[in-house]
């Protein structure tokens, strides 16, 4: 359990994180821990915030969920041990998510996660002081989808996704919208979610006449698929990829023909927005780390680090917890990028969307509506 | 050949043997006996470097201390071990070729031929798996094993052991016979007549001291001997 | 259709000859010498690593996995002396300290390599057609790797007179130390052995699919289902097992569900341990464990 | 007929046969109610394979085994403890890590509170003389004393017929006269005694009876003189050297 | 029976110097009783102290310790080495959570349910297991029912909620007054399942039967020739221990409101195992002290979680390595010495 003390303050605010630090999701939980951090650690920096006149800063009370669904509620019992924490960070995968969420839903905490099925407890009882700072996919896919078919042009596609907490959910929410669009669905696949190996599977949408593939939920899921599809031969070569990076297009973009990839942020690696290529640096700085395709998930919590300071200081208070919220749902916060939360704290930012075609690069910004 | 003095075992916190001076003569057969547990096969285990003892031992005029048994295969130093310790899952014509492991292929067959006489019963049963062998059978694999080798020096722990009477004169016979084609013998045995008829000289162990030796016209003369281990 | 059974059978065996590399090097420490090393599957996830830095630092491929099996062959060496050479005989003893291995070699790992997935250029890319039939080039180039290293393995302890020490002393140590065999040595020499083997089914591993820190427990435990499934100690049975499992898993994924993928080889395990107790070839755990 | 009401163990036309090797012969043996008989044979003429069929550690090719009356080929062994047929093994096993007591107490696990299974002999512990013993783990006891514990955990469990193979192999002369005064005392308190044994020392002095294996087959079964002095036992077994058993 | 020979009384002299006296048994007792003391105040302390927190670790490790308890009657007593313990645990929270959440079955219900369906689950897998295996093939084939069950209740999605899981927002029934629905109520539970199976152990290892699955351990061909049923006593293990896990399990899923299928995952039973020998296998503290260190010391150990980890991969190392009986099984060995006159400590090593 990691702690950060900037002890020049009237008073000291401790905030609990929870993340995957160890174990496979890590990946998804590390940078956006390191997000989290950094945050808090500008706002010390900087003196901290005024609440009421008084100087606050911020402590962090970090443990690790490990990437398992009981670890991860152990870690949030220790985090609840400590009477004088109101505000909890973290996780962004859905097993270990959904295990913690569960406890804070009885808790009289703000928590503040980024994992999918969040989305099905804000709104409901024990959901009222839960924020998910990513748009739900019902938004993301609103823009994305038709955005999509249009680039890529596609008629006819396959679904591939693993057996695991998000699939399904994510198939009830593209699947209408894609036929929408006047693409026809024939086939959808689900595979164990611990498989290397896609060949099997991928056989099965072998000379199906489909001209396009949708794949999830991670980087190294969906860069196997791609790289088995050019291996095998007989498949499609453009692709949708709900959730990452256009890592996996990229690395294959000699052979496939269109990627196209949702920045659930912003595009930190092809994008020229000034604020991005600032908030880049300071990354690198405070972890001395090269940004990677995962570095964008440290911006999913960043901004919401600030509104969340930004809404004390109008409440004017550090532990009134639904006060908060409230304020952070209502206002609208120009940070790195504009961030919004609806009424039951769902992220209504926008996002980009990053295109692969014959070679070329872009990514274009759409609507968070 | 073969000597040693003062050599100690111990297990934790049990003395196996202690203080044991032993002398094997170039070509002679040497007796050592005892009753149960007094120290016999550990005494072998010792010599051939299975356990630690604190003694140095001389083997063919080079001091052997310390070597591992693998080394003093190789010097000739060879146990026909208590339990036989075969390969059981292996055949009885590999577990002979294990035997010749550090010889080459050649020698090595000319040799397991050579077993073949000494013990018909092991070529009618070279296919089977040491492992399903009838005691005696196994006991005769495994000083056909030992021979393999081509000991200068062999020390053998009770063969006597399951074996039939009549493959008890047999075993006698033969350890005469690999006696006379040079190759000196350690002989411990539970079975003192046997011992008496084959050795010159023998050692008797008592928890794990030596307390008596000499030849064996001398040792039957002693009334301990009689009846603690003659049963006469 | 005929195409897609016959596609989906090579499928099925050069992934199955991936799981047999894996699995003859656990034969050769576990079902021949008796040691049961866990920290096996962190070994195959080591050399993994090992071919990545060789290949990005642009050695090539063959390189890493030259340099993937002295590597581990290295860390085999350092493992048995240091620790498995003080637990030969007591199965439990080892398989706790290999616990103990894996909780330091994985968290090391996550913490130095990073816990991101990483990929490195194989040799061949892209797909073949043969006969009408379409392949991946570097699975084929895998399967064929696998063939030569495992019967080369195997001829090695057939014919050699070390491989037959080995076989030896996994029946009885003191019987082979008692012919001649350095048994100290020789377990030293199966350790780092069965670790290159460990290693060199890493850089294939590496060559195909992604690596991470945490990748080790499905080649470990699929490596020690071949190992029983073969007959404990035969490297033909767990290579035939091997390809077996491969041919279930990808007739199951391909015609029947994805999802349940790793569920036919546990089900092929089953039915095989009840109808032949003693494994494809060899003896049963229950006699000789 | 007659004969057979009275015998506790009889085996009919027992055979065994490994691949094309035939271990056991066609061998028909009734043991006595209260008889201490010998049972001797070269080496590998298949003793240890019948007192493997007989206890039920293997199943015979051809033939079957009755035990009072019974037939019990297809029994497993523990059923055939139960019914009072108990073996001891070549080699003195024992339960190494566990304390004579322990050991004790485990074997008499089917006779406890069972008034039809009691022991011959009440109290093992003080019969043997293991007090001293009895809180050592049993592999650490002189062999002498280990064989002695399997015979006294087969006696606990209410045996009423015991296979001892091979009891004072590895026995010093002393070990052997005391072993023999335990199975006399075990014989003499009602319990039926087979034993396999090569020492002849110690195997004549005790039996009442002896059968001898050849190849698989019996070849003589009679009073131990006779028996020592059939030629073909002779040529079989014992050799013709005469100091064999001085 | 009262002559020995003469060798075989001096090496048995040589064994225990002097007779046992009755200081060192007074003094041996003391350190037992200490020890269950210490065990007793190690309980309370989570009620006593009233901190969330300690609550929480108590409730992980009292479940713990009871799994590792329960599982150690089969590993440690019986010598069979099956790793389906995590999939009966698994089973139990999921077969009691659908009892409750769906079939509206009160808890102290669904729970001896949950137990009968794990029982007899555990009679249909483990009777072709125990009678045609042993060894390694009997883990082996374990340890594929396992991860079977986890992978069907992974694709089981109209039961089990697939690899979603289960929310679980249901209390046990309060009990002569007693709520279960605060920390300290689940932490008594858990408490409750440690003691419960420790005593189904502690009379298990008393009875015949008990010392008849010692005899299966010890020399499973020699017990069965001195008249045990070996296949049926197994097997009794077997169904007792599973069942017990599934009992474990049911209160597993309020304590921790969310069930999955990774709760079945192998690598439960796996770390169990290390527990029990690290603790030392087959002894009746040993489980609690396996528990204690592998669950516990990584809570106190309040530095960055990787090298936490790694620091307690060195220390079991270390501990299979220095006492490889475990450490409840060197303490018993070193006070049996000691009641029969060695000295309490010394540096000779032990075997
Ligand atoms: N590995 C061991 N650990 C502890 N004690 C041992 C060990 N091996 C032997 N001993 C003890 O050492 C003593 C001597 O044993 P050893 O085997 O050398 O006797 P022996 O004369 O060969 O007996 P036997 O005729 O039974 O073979 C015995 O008291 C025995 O219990
Ligand atoms: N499983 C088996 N496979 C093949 N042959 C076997 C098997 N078991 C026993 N035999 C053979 O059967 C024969 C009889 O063996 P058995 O063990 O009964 O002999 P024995 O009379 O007890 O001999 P000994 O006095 O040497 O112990 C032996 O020749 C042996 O090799
Ligand atoms: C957006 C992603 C980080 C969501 C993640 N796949 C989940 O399990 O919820
Ligand atoms: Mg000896
Ligand atoms: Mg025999």
């Amino acid at each position: 359990a990691a702690t950060t003390t900037m002890a020049i303050a009237d008073q000291t605010v401790r905030i609990g994180m929870v993340n995957s630090l160890t174990g496979p999701h890590s990946g998804f939980d590390l940078p956006a821990s390191e997000g989290t951090l950094m945050a808090f650690h500008e706002i010390n920096k900087k003196g901290g915030i005024t609440v009421n006149g008084e100087k606050v800063t911020f402590e962090i009370v970090s443990e690790d969920a490990q990437s398992k669904p009981d670890v991860a509620v152990n870690a949030a019992q220790k985090i609840l041990q400590n009477d004088d924490i109101r505000i909890v960070y973290g996780i962004m995968t859905s097993g270990p998510g959904m295990a913690a969420a569960t406890l804070f839903s009885r808790s009289e905490v703000l928590y503040i996660g980024g994992f999918t099925l969040l989305d099905t407890l804000l709104g409901k009882p024990g959901g009222e002081l839960m924020i998910r700072t990513l748009n739900s996919d019902a938004a993301v896919a609103q823009s994305f989808v038709p955005q999509s078919v249009k680039v890529l042009g596609v008629k006819k596609i396959g679904i591939i996704l693993p057996n695991e907490d998000v699939s399904r959910s994510i198939v009830e929410t593209y699947k209408p919208l894609l036929e929408k669009a006047g693409v026809e669905v024939p086939i959808v696949e689900y595979f164990q979610p611990s498989t290397t190996d896609f060949a099997p599977v991928l056989r099965k949408f072998q000379n199906q006449g489909l001209d396009g593939l949708f794949v999830g939920t991670n980087d190294a899921v969906v860069e196997a698929i791609v790289r088995q599809t050019t291996e095998l031969g007989g498949l499609p070569k453009k692709f949708m990829y709900r959730g990452g990076s256009g890592a996996p297009g990229l690395k294959y973009k000699d052979q496939i023909e269109g990627f196209v990839w949702q920045i659930l942020t912003r595009d930190l690696e092809f994008g020229d927005d000034p604020k991005v290529q600032e908030w880049k640096k300071a990354y690198t700085a405070f972890t001395g780390k090269e940004i990677s395709p995962n570095t964008y998930w440290g911006l999913v919590y960043y901004d919401t680090v600030f509104m969340m300071a930004k809404a004390m200081e109008q409440v004017g208070s550090t532990d009134d917890v639904e006060a908060i919220a409230k304020a952070m749902k209502s206002m609208t916060y120009e940070g790195v990028r504009t961030m919004r939360f609806s009424e039951e704290g769902r992220a209504r930012s926008d996002i980009d969307i990053g295109t692969l075609l014959n070679g070329k690069i872009s990514s274009v910004r759409a609507s968070a509506e | 050949m073969l000597s040693v003095e003062n050599l100690s075992v111990s297990y934790g916190n049990v003395r196996a043997v202690s203080d044991l001076s032993l002398r094997v003569a170039p070509g002679s057969v040497v007796g050592l006996v005892g009753a149960n547990g007094a120290g016999k096969t550990s005494t072998l285990n010792a010599l051939t470097g299975f356990v630690g003892h604190g003694a140095t031992v001389i083997f063919e005029g080079q001091n052997v201390s310390g070597r591992s048994t693998a080394d003093l295969v190789r010097l000739g130093l060879v146990q026909v071990a208590q339990g036989r310790q075969l390969f059981p899952e292996m055949t009885v014509l590999e577990n002979l070729e294990m035997g010749g492991f550090l010889w080459r292929a050649a020698e090595m067959r000319q040799q397991v031929e050579r077993m073949y006489e000494k013990f018909p019963v092991l070529q009618e049963r070279r296919n089977q798996a040491a492992g399903t062998l009838s005691g005696g059978e196994q006991q005769m694999l495994a000083v056909a094993r030992g021979l393999m080798a081509r000991p200068k020096l062999l020390l053998i722990d009770e063969p006597c052991l399951g074996l039939a009477p009549k493959m008890v004169d047999r075993l006698g016979e033969l350890i005469r016979q690999i006696n006379e084609d040079g190759i000196s013998i350690l002989l411990v045995e539970q079975n003192t007549a046997f011992v008496f008829r084959l050795a010159s000289h023998a050692y008797v162990l008592e928890n794990g001291q030596c307390v008596l030796e000499g030849t064996p016209d001398e040792l039957r003369s002693n009334d301990r001997v009689r009846s603690a281990y003659l049963g006469i | 259709m005929f195409i897609d059974v016959i596609q989906t059978m090579t499928d099925g065996l050069m992934i199955g000859g991936l799981y047999a590399t894996v699995a003859v090097g656990i034969t050769l420490v576990f079902g021949i010498m008796g040691i049961l090393n866990f920290a096996h599957g962190q070994m195959v996830m080591l050399g993994a690593y090992v071919a990545f830095f060789f290949v990005t630092a642009g050695y090539g491929f063959w390189l890493g996995l030259a340099f993937a099996m002295l590597a581990m062959a290295l860390l085999g060496l350092v493992m048995e002396r240091a620790v498995f050479r003080f637990i030969l005989t007591d199965h439990m003893g080892g398989l706790t300290v290999s616990l103990g291995i894996i909780l330091i070699i994985e968290n090391l790992a996550a913490a130095y390599f990073t816990p991101d997935h990483r990929n490195f250029d194989p040799p061949l890319k892209g797909g073949v057609e043969l006969l009408g039939m379409q392949f991946s080039a570097q699975r084929l180039l895998v399967l064929a790797l696998v063939l030569v290293l495992v019967t080369a393995f195997y001829l090695f302890l057939q014919k050699t007179r070390l491989g037959k020490a080995i076989r030896a002393m996994g029946q009885n140590r003191t019987g082979a130390a008692l012919v001649g065999v350095q048994v100290g040595q020789v377990t030293a020499i199966v350790f780092a052995l069965g670790s290159a083997m460990a290693g060199a089914a890493g850089a294939l591993y590496g060559s195909l699919f992604a690596i991470t820190p945490y990748m080790a427990s499905g080649p470990l435990m699929k490596g020690f289902i071949l190992t029983v499934l073969g007959g404990l100690g035969s490297v033909p049975g767990a290579v035939i097992a091997g390809f077996l499992l491969g041919i279930a898993e990808s007739f199951g994924s391909r015609y029947l569900s994805a999802s349940f993928r790793d569920g036919y080889g546990f089900i092929l395990l089953i039915a095989a341990l009840l109808l032949f107790p003693r494994g494809l070839f060899g003896f049963s755990g229950k006699e000789k464990v | 007929m007659e004969e057979a009401v009275m015998s506790l163990l009889r085996i009919e036309d027992v055979s065994m046969r490994f691949g094309g090797l035939t271990a056991v012969r066609d061998v028909s043996v009734a043991i006595p109610k209260g008889g201490l008989c010998g049972l001797i044979g070269p080496n590998g003429a298949g003793k240890t394979t019948l007192f493997n069929i007989v206890s039920g550690f293997q199943r015979p090719s051809g033939g079957r085994i009755l035990f009072e009356d019974r037939d019990i080929t297809a029994l497993e062994p523990h059923r055939r403890a139960e019914l009072g047929l108990v073996r001891t093994f070549q080699g003195a096993r024992v339960f190494p890590r566990l304390t004579i007591r322990e050991g004790l107490q485990i074997a008499r696990h089917l006779s406890d509170g069972n008034a039809t299974r009691r022991p011959v002999i009440d109290d093992v512990m003080a019969e043997f003389g293991f007090a001293k013993y009895a809180d050592e783990p049993a592999g650490s006891l002189p062999s002498g004393v280990m064989r002695e514990l399997g015979i006294a955990m087969a006696i606990s469990t209410g045996a009423r017929m015991l296979l001892l193979d091979e009891p004072a192999a590895g026995l010093s002369a002393e070990e052997v006269t005391n072993l023999q005064r335990v199975i006399r005392h075990v014989h003499a308190a009602g319990v039926t005694v087979w034993v396999i044994e090569h020492n002849l020392n110690f195997l004549m002095g005790l039996v009442e009876r002896c059968i001898v294996l050849d190849a698989g087959a019996v070849i003589a079964d009679g009073e131990p003189r006779a028996i020592t002095g059939d030629p073909r036992v002779i040529e079989a077994y014992l050799g013709d050297d005469a100091h064999a058993f001085g | 029976m009262s002559v020995k020979s003469e060798t075989a009384v001096m090496i048995n002299e040589a064994a225990s110097e002097t007779a046992p006296g009755e200081n060192r048994n007074r003094i041996v007792q003391l350190v037992f009783a200490l020890g269950w003391l210490a065990f007793a105040v190690l309980l309370a302390t989570p009620i006593l102290a009233d901190s969330r927190y300690l609550l929480h670790v108590g409730t992980m490790i009292a479940l713990h310790g009871a799994l590792a308890v329960s599982l150690n009657l089969l590993l440690g007593y019986a010598g069979q080495f099956a790793i389906s313990h995590g999939a009966f645990y698994g089973l139990g929270a999921y077969a009691s959570a659908l009892l409750v959440t769906s079939a509206g079955l009160p808890f102290w219900l669904a729970m001896p349910l949950a137990m009968l369906i794990a029982a007899i689950v555990a009679a249909i897998i483990g009777y072709p297991a125990l009678r045609y295996t042993g060894g390694v093939h009997l883990a082996l084939l374990t340890f594929a029912f396992g991860e079977l069950a986890r992978l069907i209740a992974a694709n089981w999605d109209g039961l089990t909620g697939g690899p979603m899981g289960l929310r679980v927002l249901y209390f046990p029934e309060p009990v002569l007054g007693f709520a279960f629905s605060k920390a300290s109520g689940l932490y008594a539970l858990a408490a409750a399942m440690l003691l419960v199976t420790m005593a189904i152990v502690l009379l298990v290892k008393r009875s015949r039967f008990g010392r008849g699955l010692v005899a299966i351990r010890e020399d499973e061909v020699l017990a069965s020739f001195l008249g045990i049923n070996v296949l049926r006593y197994k097997l009794a293990a077997y169904v007792l221990s599973s069942a017990m896990a599934a009992m474990i399990g049911t209160v597993y899923a309020p304590i921790m409101t969310f069930i999955s299928p990774e709760l079945l995952n192998v690598h439960e039973t796996i770390s169990l195992i290390g527990v029990l020998i690290l603790g030392g296998i087959g002894t009746f503290s040993g489980p609690l002290i396996g528990t204690l260190i592998f669950y516990g010391l990584p809570e106190f150990l309040r530095i960055a979680s990787f090298y936490r980890l790694v620091i307690l991969g060195v220390l079991i190392i270390l501990v299979v390595l220095l006492v490889p009986k475990g450490i409840a099984g060197v303490i018993r060995q070193r006070l049996e010495m000691y009641r029969r006159g060695y000295p309490l400590f010394s540096w000779r090593k032990l075997s």
